[in-house]
């Protein structure tokens, strides 16, 4: 075995945070200096992943396995297939803007940066398992960071809002555990390894009931509508890289576990649930766009947008087909990038006018020019506008899902006019008309760490919507074998009569 | 073997003598540390002993006493919580005028009795063993002189313990009466036949009930809060971790075991008792803001969690429960030995945790990792350990009753995070850094590479433990 | 000699007089007599089993005796804490004893 | 293959335009405008060389790259060059060069000039895409992208509060539009599983599409265009869309962008003539849009809106032409349109500059003499617009109307009166413009530096209403009309060439032609009408006059500066004025129901999620704490008592049983495995 | 009821067991009724006499002898102690029941309920009586077996009773000193 890349990737945040704890709290700059490296080199490494992932060979790649609990089966079993590599170099890239996005930061650095380091190293660390426990054990361990992070950092009702974020999550996580326990005894072949557990043939009727449990346990982080409440909270609550964390990546683990671990291993299962999941989904995107709308705080708003794109995700995520798998997963990309340029840019100006009430803003685009063409390009990627990555993923899944659920993909489409009217509605009153405030007249525009979140994840939300095959061709090699356990798509299931194409 | 099988509680009994003696003829200033550090070199020796009993197995004394690896196994967990705790109590108790050689005597003499619990194979050996660690406790607890809250908390637990005492003894006469012994296996073997009288599970059910209150099972637990509360916080920490840890072992023992053909009556209680205790335990630790009590409630949702793993009644089952004690006494000390270094002050109030991380970075730290480990954070010990008992549960078929119990700790969330929240959120009530000897340095430093390490490489001990399990029969 | 069931029956009243006096007297030293009742209930419980049924190893005698010196070993502790709690708070009845609740 | 990469440097050349603006000359102005005029001036020629090389030889040619593959959906980027886009192509290329020339005069004192040639040189790109295109995806992402363009330049002066409204309005309607554009793209997939244009006539042919789904999925692609190309019911925009520079409405919202719907049924006209419903669909969507829009512009005050009304009017002709069977009139009207709308719209930002950038006609009056290039051009244009023999908006215009002579009769007499109301609403605005007296409310420059003030908006006076309003000081007027400037070179040069195309590009289309533009451009699945009628030249030549004369009649002679005709029409005049009401009643409809839906939902999010689910839920727990936590007493007896309750209840539970099938349920529970 | 060990009861053994019970009984009732902590006091060591008594008749004469030794002479003077130590006010009502009639009624039905049931339970098992003799010497055999078989719970007991002892000087003494 040569050099570990993926846990490299996955463990240099937490080297970064255990150098920290050696550095001198008063010692600001290298802290974040540290924590800027450690992230960079865990960029680094996903950039590389990317490029050097075999696509010919297919496959989980860069696998790493040891012995971890053998009782049960359990192995240290990190590795990389295309979907990993793809939401590994996601977690990358918001961690490495997340350290300079706080970079404004003067309260309680270190432990400031401990914290979010250690999150970092958990979500990246659910992308790269390949063990059904230690996935879980990375999606467990990502809760505490978080509490902390909203709790001593953010903002607004921070203490409710963390506190509601762990009671959900910790929910979801129960449901889950008891679905991993569940098929771990049920499969009876003593062990967590995904590989051999998707070899194993459950019978239809675990199949439909396993799924149901993983998928409702997974449905809370993602979130799917009526388990949603803690997300609006926690993400407008959070410090700006918080934020940015939790709707680039950690919504993201929800939606990753039910195509990890709930499809993969239950295809039948998922085929029987997928009305039902689809419908959830057009229910958060439209639900969401319009409860979004109805925000008078930006980051409550962007927080209820995010809902609303996780549906185009978990829509096609129900679909089952190739594209619109595959629509989803880039959606994860898509969406977490610009889900964190947006709280960026968010944060970037609640730090400069102290409000997030959209209605105080207004003609800010004047003052600072390079942080409101930011934002009009998140809020453009937001829109699904072609060039932007989100494009891609968007249309995939439209793709993908028509044929499957044709009405309940009419619907999700309209999401994309509201979207684009609450998301231009929100440019116009916070950055353009004349104005508003005179105290506004004197802020700063983007400092040089704001340029550094704002152009790199400019640069891959335009490069990815120019040139998608990149992490298209990765997902899809990472799709095949979940696909080949798939029944071929049909349209409709026991909701058909919704349909009617065909 | 001979007395060599008794050789880990022979040298923690006559550890405690030679304390007992020493402080018959020293003047023993309130302030010296160094009995205790003795009592806790004693155990590490009485572990190392213990240690040695390992695959020994052997029955002695006419079929009343077994060393088996189960047995040697809650030794173990006895010797570590007890050694922990003499590591810190001194710091403690020097404050609060109570010779640290008076109680690391009585820790001795109480972690004799929870070495011998494990091994008692008849009724006799049992009961008295149970007392020995009944009666150190209630010193223990009420021993805090000028301090009205221990005494109430001491006499609440004799009380109580004295009530569960004869509750447990009227049990142990009806089942000695219906079987003509008071040997477990003679039991076992009495009511393997399948027909027992009613007034058998009546018997069954009240020994249930009388080492109910030492497992904290609902509704026995209602000492818990109130002892946790008066009590010293070394003596709690030994308590919660590890009296119910040996009365575990008698219960696995004496259910497991004797009362096997009994399942009919105790298996469905113990099943609906713990998700009641789970549930209460948790739910009423909600409104807590005494940071002892919030432990005593924690302690009961716990124990319910264990109970889970004893229903199981499978080789896994047992394993996990062994494993389960050993973890979380660890974890229950560092707790305690946090709330010791500093919170005793004020009784343990959560409003003193205020600001802990900008106080003692370390303590809070400690304190963090300890309450994630109790909330169930991978990978901490505390999680391994839920895992454990929970695939036991489900292994063994109790899915619906895992699921409630798994829903049910999604509430602990909230107690332990609000500790978290007030130790790294809140401002600090007073701003004075806090100060505390190398003992409990030591000590935390201990629970805290104990609740990360056994986390991060459970295999070993849990090996132990499954190995251990395969001499408990059901 | 009497059937064992008199002396069972005598045995269980003795016990649940020493329970209802355990559960309904406010004297604290009073409550420890009644707890020393029902553990004499018990011993009387034990030693008829042992005599009627179990001559031969007589482990019921046995049991008794330790019985006999743990309940001996709590008083002593028990008399100790009230009388501690009888110098700070200057009662002994247990239902003031409510310093620690919730 | 060579004409292929010239294409794709036409295409790309913009693009590259943009990005070194935005990424490098950004700080420096003029270097940035003549970036932007470079690149586009580039493409403009070699589009004129591959319209050469195209009717030379029209066979298609098309390049194309993979892209993207998704599944089993492949794909491509490619480029279609043929008549028709070759044609388009030139004439987007050489009218944004034209415009971008005007605009380094127009906006040379604007802070944000090095976007504004950005921005263009972007959209040009996107425009150039549409036209490219050779699938359905390239066309929906360039039509976004342009859609975009349009939303950034529209509100270009975003500190307008109006600019930013009509900015989002714009792009939001037109998504509205999209929104069935993308679903009849999904659904044309599903049936043919391609993309591309030829793929899908090639479906259509063989028949492989339902025809009622053929119906729908074409209606929901013309939805696409009626966005776009602000057609009834979504025609809202255009007008507001004017809050943009006026560049951007002569290019975007006038010569090129809105024209990509009519572009876009001509290039998949496959699949409308498949399907007689849609075609109906188009043709009346056309003429009642051409109908609406041409009397609204009747009854504008603001100059830019009643020309985008008019651009408005005449885009729904070209739908009505297709609609009705009449590609290639169409098609040339789109062209022609092209050329007369941009020098319609650069004239009126000729006057606004000069102006005081006052834009409502009813402050201005009897320019002619300040400014006689600019009045000459706008005549000019006004008569290609109206259609009088010869100039070009009459021959495209002749031949939509013959089509409907053929095909429809009452939308051929609809088509009548619309050319009445076109001539009618051109010479409102001409006349009031530049003949007459001067307006009483003209503006004046102001201070030393003649900078502009915003006057009120005095809409159309009534002329029972001009007491009531305050009359500038004549004076002061007359001092500041000497500062009045003469056109720059820079808006001279590129009027005179759209006031010549304007004039002369309808001869391609003369009837007699041997290889006229009906040669060039025609549907070959459709026998077309390209004869010339002579009654309908004939009658629409004197609709046209007497539209000019009736308004000579009506403003030629007024002596206040007031609308006549509002006295005349009455309640129907306000009709027209306000729009029919249109905002109005869209707007009632999006307050009530969308943003009333959202303070609903989000009403709900609050009370119920969060309110009842999660704080509900929560505090259910915490009260049941509390309460449970009333047995700790303290009380140890109390203990002792639910201690021996538990043992009582255990013991009677084992002696008597337990109610009910609660053993069974815990051994079921037990039992799952 | 024939015993086949012991033959028929006769009119003494009844009558023995007859006045045995009752001050067992009377004893355990005058502890919980008596108004006085003392009378109280002495109806427990009369109960304790009449336990003793139980033992004699079922021939455990050890444990007879054991029950007065330790329960009389040292429990019941402990508590004899303590009741001195801690009295204050009127003796005559020094032994309350508690005010809650909650507590006071629920008690009832607990305790009398839990009797009911247990005496219910225990007449109907049938008891195999046992026909071994019992051992010649009595308390030769049980001191064999404290010191073989029970070896450890003897050892245990003893450090049992010097925790309890030095526990109970632990926390009393100071009180004892001061009281003094």
């Amino acid at each position: 075995m040569g050099f570990p890349v993926v846990s490299a990737t996955v463990f240099a945040p937490l080297i970064g945070a255990l150098v920290i704890m050696c550095v001198p709290a008063s010692r600001k700059e290298v802290i974040r200096w540290i924590a800027a490296v450690a992230t960079g080199i865990s960029l680094a490494l996903a950039i590389y992943m990317v490029f050097g992932y075999d696509l010919a060979a297919g496959g989980v790649q860069f696998a790493e396995k040891i012995n971890w609990l053998p009782a049960f089966g359990i192995k240290y079993f990190v590795g990389a297939d295309g979907i990993s590599v793809t939401l590994l170099l996601l977690t990358a890239i918001v961690g490495f803007t997340g350290v300079f996005a706080s970079w404004g930061i003067q309260n309680r650095v270190k432990e400031y940066y401990i914290t979010f380091l250690a999150l970092t190293f958990a979500c990246a660390g659910v992308f790269a398992a390949f063990d059904l426990f230690l996935l879980f054990v990375f999606f467990e361990l990502a809760v505490l960071p978080k509490y902390v992070l909203i709790a001593v950092w953010g903002s607004t009702k921070k203490e409710y809002a963390a506190m509601k974020l762990a009671l959900y999550l910790t929910l979801g996580g129960a449901i889950t555990l008891l679905g991993i326990f569940c098929l771990y005894f049920v499969a009876g072949i003593n062990t967590m390894d995904l590989l051999e557990l998707a070899r194993h043939q459950f019978t239809h009727n675990q199949q439909v009931w396993l799924f149901a449990l993983l998928t409702l346990g997974f449905a809370v982080q993602v979130p799917i509508v009526p388990l949603h409440s803690w997300l609006p909270d926690a993400h407008t609550g959070a410090p700006t890289a918080g934020s940015m964390i939790l709707a680039g990546v950690v919504m993201k683990l929800g939606a990753y576990g039910i195509i990890r671990v709930a499809i993969w291993l239950f295809p039948e299962g998922a085929v029987v649930w997928a009305p039902v999941v689809a419908i959830l989904a057009v229910v958060c995107v439209v639900y969401a766009a319009f409860v979004a709308m109805g925000q008078k705080d930006l980051k409550y708003m962007i927080a209820n947008s995010s809902i609303s794109h996780m549906g185009y995700s978990v829509l096609g995520i129900a679909a089952l087909t190739t594209a619109a798998l595959a629509g989803a997963l880039f959606q994860f990309f898509a969406h977490g990038i610009m889900a964190a340029l947006n709280f960026a840019i968010a944060g970037m100006t609640y730090d400069r006018t102290h409000t997030r009430i959209i209605a105080a803003m207004g003609g800010l685009a004047k003052v600072m020019p390079v942080i409101a063409i930011a934002f009009a390009i998140g809020c453009l990627a937001s829109v699904g506008l072609p060039g932007t990555a989100s494009f891609w993923a968007e249309f995939s899944v439209f793709v993908g899902s028509f044929p499957i659920f044709p009405t309940l993909a009419v619907l999700a489409i309209s999401g994309i006019v509201f979207t684009a009217y609450y998301m231009l509605r929100a440019i116009q009153r916070v950055f353009f008309e004349p104005l508003r405030h005179k105290e506004f007249a004197n802020l700063p525009d983007a400092r040089w760490y704001d340029w550094v979140v704002v152009s790199v994840i400019i640069f891959f939300i335009i490069a990815m919507g120019v040139y998608p095959s990149l992490l298209m061709d990765l997902i899809s090699s990472g799709l095949s074998p979940i696909l080949a356990g798939l029944p071929e798509p049909s349209a409709g299931g026991w909701l058909a009569f919704l349909g009617g194409v065909q | 073997m001979g007395v060599g099988l008794l050789l880990p509680e022979i040298i923690a009994c006559i550890g405690g003598l030679l304390i007992l003696t020493e402080r018959l003829f020293s003047k023993g200033e309130p302030e010296r540390k160094d009995a205790a550090w003795f009592g806790a070199g004693v155990l590490v020796i009485a572990g190392v002993a213990a240690l040695r009993l390992l695959g020994v197995n052997e029955t002695a004394f006419q079929g009343s006493y077994r060393v088996d690896d189960l047995a040697v196994f809650f030794k173990l967990v006895a010797v570590v919580a007890g050694a922990i705790t003499l590591l810190f109590a001194p710091d403690l108790l020097a404050q609060r005028r109570v010779k640290s050689g008076d109680f690391a005597a009585l820790v001795l003499f109480a972690a004799t009795g929870m070495m011998l619990l494990p091994s008692a194979l008849d009724f006799i050996t049992l009961f008295i063993s149970l007392e020995l660690i009944s009666v150190s406790f209630y010193v223990l607890i009420g021993m805090q002189r000028g301090e009205v809250r221990s005494a109430e908390a001491g006499l609440k637990y004799l009380l109580l313990s004295g009530l569960a005492s004869a509750v447990l003894l009227y049990g142990m006469s009806l089942i000695y009466g219906l079987t003509g012994s008071t040997y477990l296996t003679a039991i076992r073997q009495a009511f393997s036949g399948g027909e027992w009288p009613l007034l058998a599970g009546i018997g069954s059910l009240m020994i249930l009930a009388g080492l109910g209150l030492k497992i904290y099972l609902v509704p026995f637990h209602m000492w818990a809060p109130d002892v946790y509360e008066g009590a010293p916080a070394p003596t709690v920490a030994f308590l919660a971790s590890g009296s119910s840890a040996a009365a575990l072992a008698a219960v696995l023992r004496l259910f497991g075991e004797s009362l096997a053909g009994l399942n009919g009556v105790w298996l469905p209680v113990l099943l609906v008792l713990a998700v009641v205790t789970i549930a209460l335990g948790n739910i009423v630790a909600l409104p807590q803001t005494n940071m002892k009590r919030l432990l005593a409630y924690s302690s009961i949702a716990h124990a319910g969690y264990i109970l889970l793993a004893i229903v199981a009644r499978s080789s896994a089952g047992t394993a996990a429960v062994m494993y389960y004690c050993f973890l979380y006494a660890v974890t229950t000390v560092a707790a305690f030995g946090v709330i010791s270094a500093f919170a005793e002050t004020s009784g343990g109030e959560i409003r003193s945790f205020a600001g802990l991380a900008r106080r003692s970075p370390f303590l809070a730290f400690v304190m963090l990792i300890t309450l994630a480990s109790l909330a169930g954070v991978p990978p901490l010990a505390g999680f391994m350990a839920k895992f454990a008992v929970f695939a036991a549960a489900v292994q063994s078929g109790y899915v619906v009753i895992a699921g409630i119990g798994l829903l049910l700790s999604v509430i602990s969330i909230y107690y332990y995070f609000m500790v978290i929240k007030a130790m790294y959120v809140d401002e600090p009530v007073e701003a004075t850094p806090i100060t505390y000897g190398w003992g409990t340095q030591a000590a935390l430093i201990i629970g805290l590479g104990g609740i990360i390490l056994l986390g991060l490489i459970p295999w070993p001990l849990l090996r132990l433990a499954q190995e251990a399990a395969t001499f408990a029969r059901f | 000699m009497m059937d064992i069931s008199c002396y069972l029956g005598l045995s269980t009243i003795l016990f649940v007089i020493g329970l209802f006096g355990a559960l309904t007297k406010r004297n604290a030293i009073v409550v420890l007599m009644c707890i020393e009742l029902m553990l004499n209930a018990v011993n009387i419980n034990l030693v008829a089993f042992s005599r009627f049924l179990d001559p031969g190893q007589l482990l019921g005698h046995l049991f008794v005796i330790f019985t006999i010196a743990v309940a001996a070993a709590e008083v002593a502790v028990g008399i100790a804490l009230v009388l501690v709690l009888n110098r700070y708070r200057d009662t002994i009845d247990l239902d003031d004893f409510t310093w620690l609740k919730g | 293959m060579e004409i292929a990469w010239l294409a794709w440097a036409v295409l790309f050349l913009p693009l590259a335009s943009f990005l070194l603006i935005s990424l490098v000359t950004w700080p420096y102005r003029k270097l940035s405008g003549l970036v932007t005029i470079t690149g586009i001036g580039i493409s403009a020629i070699l589009s004129l060389w591959i319209l050469a090389r195209v009717i030379a030889d029209p066979t298609p040619v098309t390049s194309t790259w993979h892209w993207l593959t998704v599944g089993s959906v492949r794909i491509e980027f490619g480029c279609l060059v043929d008549a028709l886009s070759a044609s388009m192509m030139m004439a987007v290329c050489v009218v944004s060069f034209l415009i971008q020339v005007y605009s380094t005069a127009y906006m040379e004192h604007d802070e944000g000039y090095s976007r504004f040639f950005a921005f263009m040189a972007l959209f040009t790109f996107s425009m150039l895409g549409i036209v490219l295109a050779n699938n359905f995806l390239m066309i929906y992402i360039f039509w976004e992208l342009v859609g975009l363009c349009s939303y950034l330049l529209i509100g270009f002066w975003y500190f307008k509060p109006a600019a930013a409204a009509a900015a989002k309005k714009a792009f939001v309607v037109t998504r509205f539009g999209d929104f069935g554009f993308l679903l009849g793209i999904l659904l044309l997939f599903h049936f043919v599983g391609g993309f591309n244009y030829g793929e899908i006539a090639h479906a259509v042919e063989g028949g492989h599409i339902p025809a009622s789904w053929l119906t729908i999925a074409t209606v929901l692609v013309f939805c696409g265009a009626i966005g776009k190309s602000a057609q009834f019911p979504l025609h809202v925009w255009l007008p507001d869309a004017m809050e943009g520079p006026t560049p951007v409405s002569a290019l975007i919202h006038a010569a090129t962008m809105v024209a990509a719907g009519v572009y876009m049924v001509a290039r998949t006209y496959d699949l409308f003539h498949a399907s007689a419903d849609a075609m109906l669909v188009v043709a009346y969507i056309g003429g009642i849009t051409a109908f609406l829009a041409a009397s609204m512009a009747v009854a504008q005050s603001r100059m830019k809106r009643i020309i985008a009304y008019s651009t408005c009017s005449h885009l729904a002709y070209m739908m009505m032409a297709l609609g009705l069977g009449g590609y290639t009139a169409g098609v040339f009207h789109l062209l022609t349109h092209c050329f007369f709308k941009a020098l319609l719209f650069l004239s009126a930002g000729a006057v606004m500059t000069l102006y005081f950038h006052e834009e409502n006609i009813w402050r201005m009056g009897g320019l002619y003499k300040y400014m006689k290039v600019t009045a000459v051009v706008m005549i000019l244009g006004g008569l290609s617009n109206a259609g009088l023999f010869p100039f070009a908006g009459f021959f495209s215009k002749d031949e939509i109307l013959v089509t409907a002579l053929h095909a429809n009769t009452g939308l051929y007499i609809l088509g009548l009166l619309v050319a009445f109301l076109t001539t009618f609403y051109t010479f409102r605005l001409i006349f009031v413009v530049f003949f007459g007296p001067r307006s009483e409310w003209s503006p004046v420059a102001h201070g030393h530096d003649h900078h502009h003030v915003e006057l009120p908006d005095i809409g159309n006076p009534r002329p029972s209403q001009i007491w009531k309003m305050q009359p500038v000081d004549p004076a002061e007027r007359a001092e500041s009309d000497r500062h009045l400037k003469k056109e720059p070179w820079a808006m001279i040069i590129p009027l005179s060439i759209l006031a010549t195309a304007a004039v002369v590009a309808g001869f391609v289309g003369w009837p007699g032609l041997e290889k006229g533009f009906s040669s060039f451009i025609y549907y070959h699945g459709a026998h077309e009408h390209h004869a010339f009628d002579m009654t309908t030249a004939v009658a629409s030549n004197i609709i046209v006059i007497v539209g000019i004369l009736a308004a000579w009649a009506i403003y030629g002679k007024r002596k206040t500066a007031a609308d006549p005709l509002s006295e005349m029409l009455g309640p129907v005049y306000r009709l027209f004025e306000r729009k029919y009401y249109f905002d109005e009643i869209y707007l009632w409809f999006i307050r009530r129901f969308v943003d009333g839906g959202a303070a609903v939902l989000a009403w709900f999010e609050e009370n119920v999620f969060t309110g009842v689910f999660a704080n509900g839920i929560g505090g259910l727990f915490m009260e049941l704490g509390r309460v449970l936590r009333l047995f700790q007493s303290g009380w140890v007896q109390r203990y002792a008592l639910i201690f021996f309750l538990g043992v009582l209840v255990l013991v009677m539970i084992l002696i008597y049983g337990v109610p009910g099938e609660v053993p069974g349920a815990i051994a079921a529970i037990g039992g799952v495995k | 009821m024939m015993d086949p060990v012991m033959g028929e009861p006769n009119n003494a053994t009844v009558i023995a067991f007859a006045v045995i019970s009752a001050m067992v009984l009377f004893g355990g009732l005058g502890v919980v009724l008596l108004r006085n902590v003392f009378h109280a006091l002495v109806a427990m060591v009369v109960c304790f006499l009449g336990v003793a008594g139980v033992y004699f008749s079922l021939q455990a004469d050890f444990l007879a002898v054991m029950q007065v030794l330790i329960y009389i002479g040292a429990v019941a003077v402990v508590i004899a102690f303590a009741v001195m130590l801690t009295r204050r006010g009127t003796m005559s009502d020094s032994n309350r029941f508690v005010d809650n009639s909650f507590q006071l009624v629920i008690g009832t039905v607990v305790a009398g309920g839990l009797g009911v049931l247990l005496l219910g339970e225990i007449c109907k098992i049938a008891w195999r009586i046992s026909a071994d003799k019992l051992p010649g010497d009595l308390t030769r055999f049980l001191g064999e077996a404290m010191l073989s078989k029970l070896a450890i719970p003897f050892e245990i007991a003893a450090v049992l009773l010097l925790v309890a002892l030095v526990g109970a000087v632990m926390i009393a003494l100071e009180e004892v000193q001061k009281s003094r």
